[in-house]
């Protein structure tokens, strides 16, 4: 099935944007907004606001209507779109692994944003979602915030875990990127990659972003810590992990 | 009820109500003495009229035309006489007139039959109504705690009732407690009501009872899928308004734009011809129990908002008035104001804030249908969310009985189905969050507000007084209302009015004044 | 100049976008989101925010980042970008065209939008810039709102118009384009084209449009009287009208 | 002044006062008995020290790191002793110490050379910083009727000076009227202060005094062109509190972020550490002129803003305390507090409005730092815009001074050009528009609002007495802010505090004392 935006016609391909320039405002700048949209694959391109941000940039606000479509049918996530729930995870644990798991957690480098990691990790859990911390058959250790990358794997050896956690919040300058390409590298400079379930999450971080960095899921916003530890103990049961 | 927060004087309010009376008497006394095609094909229709010939004639339409100038008797004496004398049911006979029947042709029984089938004919179509407006009833009823207030209100504008059903259903499940299918431009100069379902309008969908019909079933559907029961909005406006009126009556329709100038000031229909349509259609709205929707917002789109503000106090009074001329009861009198000011004017939010609370003190029981800004909207989408967070602010803080949710891009196109979901989502999130804002808080003795509201209700009573001088047809005739003026006998659709007959015949017209206890002017001292 | 637009960093082509996706919400409309956004010729696409409008359609609010670019040297814009002033215009007509110009506008078809062409043409104005009916040099005549085509051309004749201003606000389903349309095809079959300086103008309508649509020109928003005054009076001095 | 909307008991307020003054107490005597690194730094740094070795360690690091255990005596003598011995100006010190001079290694002048040049020293200083407040006075009142009330406030953060510069000057013309650099992360943890201008920071650029140069000259020339003093912000916090006061100081910032505890909860900096540096960087900040924010609006990025508001205004009070023993007035208090709570919470709004109330009605002087939402806002721009407006609306009308303005794209990433341009357009619109709604309402008596604030000064009050009962090191290792805990002698910075020796000798210490008014703790018996 091919699809396209839909405004207010089926097919209709409108979409709304808007951007800035580095010009000054004046007709030309407008002209040059609409050429820009053309340029994006847009027929119809309106410049419905365009006001000036300094005397070198300009602000547009344009609606398009685009002939571009793709197909739907042709869509495919590598996304652990169904998931356990909290009763549903332990049992599984009891069922298939036979022995509680240790899951180690953190949010890595210099970025020092807990709330998510803790959303995940920590007892009282996140929008009425427990946490890992409540799991009877989940050991969780959530080390909090800018935990250097070389710590997160010493720790996780000590712990002996059966899965790493890794938060990251900044994405200026793709600084996640960095910062996780180094762990994974890390990890396997030590042998341990084949040895644990390695998790990045983040609300820029996505499941494709994850496998190419070499982790085995990435979770964004709005992910429950079921949704993680579903995948964990399906990985772990998968992999023949006892 | 919040205690009042602008100390308006009740005796200004009582003599602005008063001004008002006096300014309707005289159209009253007009409206009394006529009668319109428009009201003769509306007769036609709650006897059973519909359907259109060959080339798309409707029924009601091609009866008044053979009717002529007879139609100083009323329609209806010749339609039941017809189906008396031809023994057939209203479809029947409609057929009949479809293929050539000319009513006018056929020999007239006693006229104690016609009185006695006028009977039968008025039950019928009292009954219909009446179980509309039990249905209604009982489902608002049931559902009552899933609804927002203000009410939310949106609009779907595809032009094709198809679409519309999508945009309307999905709007219902984000929200929204009513629809309303915007009409196409240029029906409301139509003298005559289009027929069937309909995918080819501008700026929004024919008016048809089908149409009627589609959407309210699709409505029905969602709400009882969600749990609620989503009211639906036409426009009971232009040179049908009455005939719309019944359709909306028979299709269970729940609130319909009705003014009684709007047609006149923006539509340029001629005033006696709108005077005497709005009576009826507003008898019948009330008896079906529609909410009627004013036009005062319209005021706004030409004229200044502040300078202007009192000409929009001054129509709701009259718009008032009129309403329970015709019967209608405050609670279904959605009088209409706006949100317009100029978004730069230094405090214009206490402006517009004092305007809001005055008419919801002074109409109390009128669910008041509140608009959102229009007319300084430009393509700049965030600063025109940022002006419906503050109407939505507003009129939830004033009490409003519907709110018509603005749109970030009411600049650029008539809504996209986001944009909708925007509005909901944005009145939403504003209403809850300060759900009892305006209980906490007074307004200060004699500061802006107060003062403001003070202004206004003092020039509106001018205003009022200034009309009631003059009187109202001179009135409009010499651009007292939204800057236009309207000659007397200018505009379109004058032709169609006609002076009663000593005998005029409307077994519908008369029982609904009993029902709806209407004390004729003529009657009054 | 190669410019493209601007986020935080020069070039670094940052887009803001929102649309509707006539599909249900799930992670693979997201992913869908993403592809579209590819497909436009975003490097970068990122799905910040998503939720359901129905069963059927899901909005998406996207943030994408493209090389594609323009040359703003080559940007043309047919534009009356500088205007006489009031002064201007009447001493323009004075000097060159020694008589009274005849100004005859309205907004045409169904439209009933008559403060644009208000703005233009009313004594008033419009934002402290006097309407042409106070153009000492300028008979306007300003026939409102809803007026036929026909009926136009009619009155243009009868009254001798040296130009003829259009008005068209609806644009739902190029209701515009139709009308404008026909007018041309009206005012040629009366061989009258060449006579009369012909505009259109309002909100959606783009000097670009207008020409294409064999217009002398065309106004959008924020457009003031003496820009169409100007316009009118250079080109009737142009064509050597007296 | 408006009048009291919430109609607190001022008693109470008193009472948290009197609170507040007996947990600082034992701060303060601790205080007085040490120095820290970045002290010794900064006292440096006042006398010229500056510049970078080969390998890029700063001057007044290396100065520190040659006396070591020995700054109990303050490191000032060492440095003027080698200025005297030398006889050389502050540059060429630094260019002797770069290249390896140790000052530990010469002989000391009678101490009496010591002190006369540090008087030299010292006027040298306070001279040129002088001259900044009186040149900030002299534009702030030029210029003055351009304002924002609320001041607006915008920050830049693209890691790049010269980016920034760019994004600084284009928000300057579009109306802010304050820019914070934000800083890039990370930097708080070092325990020096890079060098020269830069061009590489996440999330923020680093604060080196050439940035601050490169900036102050830019929204000086963009000052001068749209004729406004524009405010200049950076973070006077981490592990080179004082230092980077000095710097702002010295090359006329306006405004710093520096909280009392914020380095102890938020960064796990020593709080022994935190402490003392703090205390001397306000001194700095007071005699520059400079108004200093709090951070309390942190509390509520990681706990309940509705069920925490108490930490806020607990903070507020403790922080007040701390800037008076620092000698700083009301007048530059630029305390925090933040628009946190979740937006779905019925009548939300009210409880915001409560608390920006009550700070602004308790802080009367202190131009409030008022935090956007941050915490709830999403990817959807569109809601975050709406939340962005009510808070603007809350921040005119409680009297807010400076209006940290709120970003659409919060949730998303660091601002691009356009959003901050959305920003400042809506909080234009909105305080404009509204701009005496504040006057002219009061706040029902018991209603949400009054009741809410009495019900948040009550839990202050009883959290400010626990804190007084276990003293306020141990509060903050049981996890009484901010839900965590920090050892007292945990977190980063503790070996740079050291005991003050008898003898410690710091003229610049003093010479602050005296001007600013300090009573010493141990003489205030
Ligand atoms: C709170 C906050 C802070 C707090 C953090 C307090 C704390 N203890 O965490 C404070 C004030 C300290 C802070 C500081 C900074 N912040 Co901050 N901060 C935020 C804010 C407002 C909310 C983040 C948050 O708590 N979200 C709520 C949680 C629950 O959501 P979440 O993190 O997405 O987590 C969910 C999912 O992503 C997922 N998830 C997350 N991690 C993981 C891991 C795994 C394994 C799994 C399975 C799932 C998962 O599950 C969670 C639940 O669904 C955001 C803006 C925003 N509204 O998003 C900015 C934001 C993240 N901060 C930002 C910046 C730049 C900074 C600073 C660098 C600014 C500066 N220069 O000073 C500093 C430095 C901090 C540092 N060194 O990292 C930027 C990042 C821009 C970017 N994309 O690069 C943001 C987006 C704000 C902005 N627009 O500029 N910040
Ligand atoms: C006011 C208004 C009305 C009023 C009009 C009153 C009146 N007497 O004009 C009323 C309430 C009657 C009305 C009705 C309708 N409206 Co209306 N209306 C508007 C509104 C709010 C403002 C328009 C306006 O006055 N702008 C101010 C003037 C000064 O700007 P302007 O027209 O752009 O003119 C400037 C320039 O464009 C230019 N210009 C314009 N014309 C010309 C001509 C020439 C020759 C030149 C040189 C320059 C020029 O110069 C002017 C000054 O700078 C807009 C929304 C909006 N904020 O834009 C909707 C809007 C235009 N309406 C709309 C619609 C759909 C309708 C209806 C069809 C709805 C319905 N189904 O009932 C009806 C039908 C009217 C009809 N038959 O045409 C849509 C149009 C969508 C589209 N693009 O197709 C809009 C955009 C709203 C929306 N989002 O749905 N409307
Ligand atoms: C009271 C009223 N009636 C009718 C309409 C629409 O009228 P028309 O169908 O004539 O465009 C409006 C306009 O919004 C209105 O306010
Ligand atoms: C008072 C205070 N200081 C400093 C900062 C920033 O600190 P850092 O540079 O440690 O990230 C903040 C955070 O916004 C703050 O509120």
């Amino acid at each position: 099935m091919m699809i396209r935006p839909y405004g207010d016609t089926l097919n209709d391909g409108a979409v709304q944007m808007s951007f800035t320039l580095p010009v000054a405002h004046s007709a030309k700048a407008d002209e040059a907004a609409i050429l820009f949209g053309k340029k994006l694959g847009f027929k119809e391109v309106e410049v419905v606001h365009s006001n000036p941000l300094s005397d070198e940039f300009t602000f547009f606000v344009v609606y398009g209507k685009t002939e571009i479509s793709i197909d739907y049918d042709k869509v495919v996530v590598e996304e652990v779109e169904k998931s356990l729930d909290f009763y549903g995870v332990n049992n599984f644990i009891k069922e298939n692994i036979k022995r509680k798991i240790v899951v180690v957690g953190a949010c890595s480098g210099t970025d020092a944003h807990t709330v998510g990691i803790d959303a995940i990790m920590n007892m009282k859990g996140f929008d009425q979602h427990y946490g890992l911390e409540r799991y009877p058959m989940i050991e969780a250790f959530n080390l909090g915030a800018q935990v250097p990358n070389e710590d997160l794997i010493k720790k996780a050896i000590a712990l002996k875990a059966d899965a790493i956690l890794i938060s990251q919040i900044v994405t200026q300058k793709d600084v996640h990127i960095q910062n996780l390409t180094e762990f994974i590298e890390l990890l396997e400079a030590e042998g341990l990659r084949s040895k644990m379930v390695v998790c990045a999450g983040g609300p820029r971080i996505g499941n494709k972003l994850a496998l190419e960095l070499g982790y085995d899921a990435g979770f964004g916003r709005g992910t429950y810590p079921e949704n993680v530890a579903s995948f964990i103990v399906e990985k772990m049961h998968e992999r023949g992990v006892k | 009820m919040t205690k009042s927060k602008l100390n308006l004087d009740t005796d200004k309010i009582a003599k602005a109500r008063e001004l008002s009376k006096q300014i309707t008497a005289p159209v009253q006394k007009y409206i009394e003495k006529h009668t319109t095609v428009a009201i003769e094909r509306t007769t036609l229709r709650m006897m059973g009229a519909d359907g259109v010939d060959s080339i798309g004639v409707p029924i009601p339409n091609m009866v008044v035309d053979q009717i002529g100038d007879h139609i100083c008797y009323g329609a209806a004496k010749y339609y039941i006489n017809a189906l008396l004398k031809k023994g057939v049911t209203p479809e029947e006979l409609n057929n009949e007139i479809a293929n050539g029947l000319d009513l006018t042709k056929i020999d007239f029984v006693d006229f104690s039959y016609i009185e006695e089938k006028a009977q039968e004919l008025v039950e019928a179509f009292a009954t219909k109504v009446k179980a509309n407006v039990a249905y209604r009833a009982e489902k608002i009823n049931t559902y009552k705690e899933k609804e927002n207030s203000p009410l939310l209100y949106l609009i779907v504008a595809t032009g094709n009732i198809y679409e519309d059903v999508k945009q309307a259903q999905a709007a219902a499940k984000q929200g929204a407690d009513i629809i309303a299918v915007i009409r196409t431009t240029g029906q409301s100069l139509l003298d005559f009501v289009p027929f069937g379902p309909t995918t080819e309008g501008f700026g929004g969908t024919y008016a048809t009872q089908e149409n009627f019909k589609i959407m309210r079933k699709a409505l029905d559907e969602t709400g009882e899928e969600i749990g609620k029961y989503i009211r639906l909005v036409n426009y009971c406006s232009g040179l049908c308004m009455p005939e719309i009126a019944v359709m909306g009556a028979l299709e269970r329709l729940d609130m319909m734009l009705n003014d009684s100038m709007y047609g006149i000031l923006f539509r340029d229909i001629n005033m006696y011809r709108t005077f005497v349509d709005q009576k009826f259609s507003r008898m019948i709205n009330s008896f079906a129990g529609i909410v009627i929707n004013s036009g005062e917002d319209n005021y706004l789109t030409t004229s200044d908002a502040v300078e202007k503000a009192y000409t929009v106090t001054a129509s709701q009074f009259i718009n008032e008035r009129f309403a329970y001329e015709s019967g209608l009861p405050a609670r279904l009198m959605g009088l209409g104001h706006a949100f317009e000011m100029n978004p730069d004017i230094k405090n214009g939010f206490l402006l517009e804030m004092a305007q809001a609370q005055m008419a919801s003190e002074i109409f109390p029981e009128a669910p008041l249908k509140y608009m959102p800004p229009t007319k300084y909207m430009t393509g700049d989408i965030f600063k025109g969310l940022a002006m419906n967070t503050l109407f939505n602010f507003i009129a939830k803080s004033t009490n409003q009985g519907i709110l018509l949710l603005g749109m970030l891009t009411e600049a650029v196109h008539t809504p996209f189905m986001q944009d909708r979901f925007l509005a909901v989502a944005n009145a939403k999130y504003v209403l809850n969050n300060m759900a009892d804002f305006s209980d906490d808080i007074e307004f200060k003795k004699d500061g802006i507000m107060q003062t403001r509201a003070k202004v206004v209700l003092d020039e509106t009573i001018e205003f009022l007084e200034e009309i009631n001088k003059t009187d109202l047809f001179n009135a409009i005739e010499s651009k007292m209302f939204a800057e236009v003026s309207r000659p007397k006998n200018g505009g379109k659709g004058l032709s169609g009015v006609a002076e009663k007959a000593q005998d005029y015949y409307n077994p519908f017209y008369t029982y609904l004044e009993n029902e709806l206890n209407i004390v004729k002017e003529g009657n009054k001292l």
